[in-house]
């Protein structure tokens, strides 16, 4: 099949974009990839989330495992947006692929400081994270908050001239929201982010986890999500949620997303990438 | 991921087994004691995650982990054949420090990963030789590798719960008494309690104590930011790329549970 | 540990309930069981939805199974309350535990007309469905509609005695609802039912399944709403999705559900019923 | 569930395979030719949901299935190895109807059921032997099983897609040759499409036609109403309890694809 897409005006090599917090932010790449492959096989890189401070994240245990799944609460570990810019931005520009940055606030203010920041760079997008589950203020306050997406949107719109995507949380007002997006004029959603999920690690004295859950388990929801929203709105979607080979991939293409990304599967194995893609190829369209 | 294939699958007590991976000696001659890898465990999705197993010794072109069941990965694990073939993410984390002085302390299959150590410092490698092993489990029946670790021609100290086999009693007891004779450093691997003892132990008697840690990780390749440890100045370090192995005076022991 | 439970009067042997359709109506149960096993390990059984009329259910394919899931799409297939309790209620007699008839109606009306008929039966316990998310009307509906939800508990409450209990959606305004339940003395909510999914039978052409998750995938899911509900109310929580081991359902236990059900387990093995109480057995507590 | 162990598994062609498993005979002597069985592949959670296989043969305390590799089911389940335990729920469904004069067709892995139709009709046991068995497959190297078929000495018929074994062309057309010269009931097990035009031959000679069909199953015992085919009367019949053998007459073929 033809790979590239057009994602108004983000022009992606392949429909693959690895997503947010499961890459790092490119100190690791070249260990894995060769600069040819990151640029043959990577549509988009999306950076982890990035905040104005920086932030240290969540006390241990930070992940799970489950039947299918991994439950994760980093709590948004980055080093901020100064440091972003400085150290880790460069290592990203080695390669000739699209960066798509993703922007974590806790209030309007916070996110047009950080696309501030950003206007200077050359950044062909943004991506805002309107859905982490395990930060209480911003996340989830956001998701089941259609108003105050629609400001937040609205504000971002009008500084931020490049690619522009959302990412949905996959609970909440997920089609309000949806539908507030193409409104104003934001250019994709992605669809989506993780489930609230809680994961015993220890039984007596009780143990959990909660964060938000990821991989294979969760293909079947998302799927359905991608497949709704496409039947009842015209803004570009973006899958992710439990993608693991080509195949997957392939489901979302055909139920109304346009291109995709990868979270878990990067952590299985980091060449995954390209066992995708080649799977894609592959298939006749 | 690198492939290879299990040249041998050994039980070695109830519930260890060694198992030795064929590959290729380019794929080997990077591995460094204390570095781990990470093992995909069967082809299907459950369990999902590959599971970290630290080096235990290295043979031509192939290498060897020495593993213990704790769940369904390992139990999975547990299951390959000899001949089949398998896929692993290799070498990740930081070697052991090099010491000069010190002993090896291990309670359990915390004796995994010195093996590899062993043969590096036998082999006029940078690693130098312990001043000797300290060496505890349950009972008898749990000690593993002994004739592999006896070629080392290194004092073995051996302790036992039950006293089935050495001392009766804690391992670090006997690593006490060492250091009142000697100061030494020590570098150790085992479950949390025997790491905390040992730590306190390091402080009393004034020697550098690295410890081995574990957390459940994902990725093992800094990408995730899941396998968090709590240092002591505050905020935390990153097991699979900054450890396995770390200074015990650096790390928050009391808040991990 | 202990394995008899009180759940406001319904007196159980085990915290095990058979799932709503996952075991039929009673009429193969003696080709897996004997009556002894049935009484030992079964705390109670209930039934598949009945409503007012049969149902012949939706056309195939009704299944797909997903990563560690299974998706159904089974339309409520059942012969209707007439041939139910002539028919099947008699085989369910048999044995000596609590039945409790899992009940779909697509208005209130059809709610009470069921509770209506079965009151003359020795039925132990009745559970609302407002949660099925295959049939338009009714399922959905519900479970989005608080006030619809009060409306249909306050009647059902004024006309049934015995033990009664609403199986929640786990979508849709769940925690508001679980509140309506505890204000309106239902005895006990079932925490939940499957979630809104979509599996591809056949890529090209298109051939997908919208339906139900179900499985070891959503316990990660279920078991967060399981725990989030246990802190902030009062009522008996059933805990339901993705137990197919003691160790499983040891969890929900401990994470604040007073008994359990298991469906997709009875679907993998009918006898896991047996493994899961011996493992129960087991546990220190 | 009942427990066996491998006691064969071969492979007899680049997709298909033979596996058998012993277990006891109080087990088997239950089985009867058309029925079939649910077997859990592999003790993980991937995946889920064991999967259905008719009964190919019996022998002693063993029996056989024979299987074409689809999916991930059939995949794990070829990795099997010899002396492995595996969990089976047995038997399911109904056993093939009893038939006097008529030919049995197999499109394929359909050829699977019929061994051990052939093996209870040669054992003067109530089902009776076919005149003859018309068996096709894409090409040669598909055609498995061919030496123990010849064993029951009735008349086999095959066509091939790319006619490197017998007839170049579709199994059906040798059928329908057949009836014109004789009427014959028809018990046929194959792809869809062979299904459909079997079913359309039956309409035309007026022979009672029976076809084994096939939709994915979760509980194969009746519980969950998962296994629908639909009727030509209207509603529903489940798969599982009421089949997998139907008169082609009462299923609404034109809606199932
Ligand atoms: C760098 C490294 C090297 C290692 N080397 C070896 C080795 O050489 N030999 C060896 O035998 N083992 C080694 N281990 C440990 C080994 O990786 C684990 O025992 C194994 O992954 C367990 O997998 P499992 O699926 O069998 O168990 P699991 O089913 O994963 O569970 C094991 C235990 O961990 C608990 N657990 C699960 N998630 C978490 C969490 N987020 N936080 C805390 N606890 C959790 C579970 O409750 C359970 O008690 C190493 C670990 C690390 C990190
Ligand atoms: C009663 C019965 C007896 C059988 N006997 C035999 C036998 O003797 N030998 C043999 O080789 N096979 C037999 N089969 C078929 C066999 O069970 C399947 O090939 C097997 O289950 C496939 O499993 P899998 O995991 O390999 O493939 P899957 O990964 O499950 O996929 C197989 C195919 O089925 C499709 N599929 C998945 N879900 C559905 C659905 N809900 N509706 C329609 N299509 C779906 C998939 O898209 C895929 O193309 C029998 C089936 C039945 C019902
Ligand atoms: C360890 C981890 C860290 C993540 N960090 C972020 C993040 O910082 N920002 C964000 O928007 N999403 C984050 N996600 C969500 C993923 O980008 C992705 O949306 C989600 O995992 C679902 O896709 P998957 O099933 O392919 O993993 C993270 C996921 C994981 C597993
Ligand atoms: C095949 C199938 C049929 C079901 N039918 C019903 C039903 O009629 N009424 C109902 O309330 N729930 C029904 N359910 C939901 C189950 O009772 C249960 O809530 C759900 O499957 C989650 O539990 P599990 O993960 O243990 O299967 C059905 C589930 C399955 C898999
Ligand atoms: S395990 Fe992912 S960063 Fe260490
Ligand atoms: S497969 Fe469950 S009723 Fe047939």
């Amino acid at each position: 099949m033809r790979l590239s897409v057009n994602l108004n005006g983000l022009k992606l090599k392949t429909p693959l974009m690895l997503a947010s917090g499961t890459w790092g932010l490119g100190d690791n790449i070249d260990k894995f990839f060769t600069k040819e492959e990151v640029e043959t096989y990577i549509g988009a890189f999306v950076t982890k989330g990035i905040s104005v401070n920086p932030r240290e994240g969540n006390p241990p245990p930070r992940l799970c495992e489950t039947p299918c799944g991994l439950i994760n609460s980093i709590g948004l570990e980055n080093p901020g947006i100064k440091e972003f810019k400085a150290k880790y931005l460069p290592m990203l520009k080695i390669y000739n692929i699209p960066i798509v940055v993703n922007l974590h606030g806790e209030k309007i203010e916070e996110f047009l400081e950080l696309v501030e920041a950003l206007k200077e760079e050359e950044i062909e997008g943004i991506e805002l994270n309107i859905s982490c589950p395990n930060v209480k203020k911003g996340g989830i306050s956001f998701s089941s908050d259609p108003k105050a997406v629609e400001d937040l949107v609205k504000e971002v719109r009008k500084s931020w001239d490049n690619f522009f995507a959302v990412k949905l949380s996959p609970v909440g007002a997920v089609f309000e929201i949806a539908e507030i997006c193409q409104k104003q004029d934001v250019d994709a959603i992605v669809v989506a982010n993780t489930y609230p999920a809680l994961g015993v690690i220890n039984l007596k004295p009780l143990k959990i986890i909660k964060g938000g859950l990821s991989g294979p388990a969760i293909k079947p929801l998302t799927l359905r999500l991608v497949y709704e929203l496409s039947q009842r709105i015209d803004i570009s979607i973006i899958g992710c949620g439990g993608i693991i080979s080509g195949k997957d991939a392939l489901e979302y293409l055909f139920c109304g997303a346009r291109a995709f990304q990868i979270g878990t599967a990067n952590l299985i194995d980091p060449r995954n990438v390209i066992k995708i893609i080649e799977e894609l190829k592959t298939f006749e369209i | 991921m690198h492939f290879g294939k299990v040249s041998i699958h050994k039980r070695e007590s109830e519930n260890i087994y060694l198992l030795g991976i064929e590959t290729s000696k380019e794929i080997i001659k990077n591995f460094q004691p204390g570095q781990f890898i990470k093992i995909k465990i069967n082809y299907r999705l459950d369990p999902l995650i590959p599971r970290p197993f630290t080096v235990h010794a290295v043979e031509e072109n192939n290498f060897y982990i020495l593993y213990q069941i704790k769940g369904k990965g390992t139990k999975a694990l547990s299951k390959l054949k000899e001949g089949e073939e398998v896929e692993f993410l290799a070498p990740l984390g930081k070697p052991f420090p090099v010491l000069q002085n010190y002993v090896i302390c291990a309670g359990g299959i915390g004796i995994a990963g010195f093996g590899y150590l062993l043969q590096c410092a036998n082999s006029k490698n940078r690693f130098k030789p312990p001043d000797a092993i300290f060496y505890g489990a349950r009972s008898k029946s749990e000690l593993v590798r002994l004739e592999f670790l006896s070629e080392f021609k290194i004092p073995l100290e051996i302790a036992t719960d039950d006293g089935s086999a050495g001392y009766k009693g804690f391992i670090t007891d006997l690593i006490e008494e060492e250091l009142k004779k000697e100061h030494k450093d020590i570098l150790a691997c085992g479950p949390l309690p025997m790491l905390k003892k040992i730590a306190e132990i390091g402080k009393k008697y004034k020697v550098r104590t690295y410890l081995v840690m574990e957390t459940f990780l994902a990725c093992g390749i800094g990408f995730c930011r899941g396998c968090v440890i709590p240092l002591k100045k505050g905020g935390y370090i990153h097991l699979c790329v900054d450890g396995p192995t770390f200074l015990a005076e650096e790390i928050d022991l009391e808040t991990i549970s």
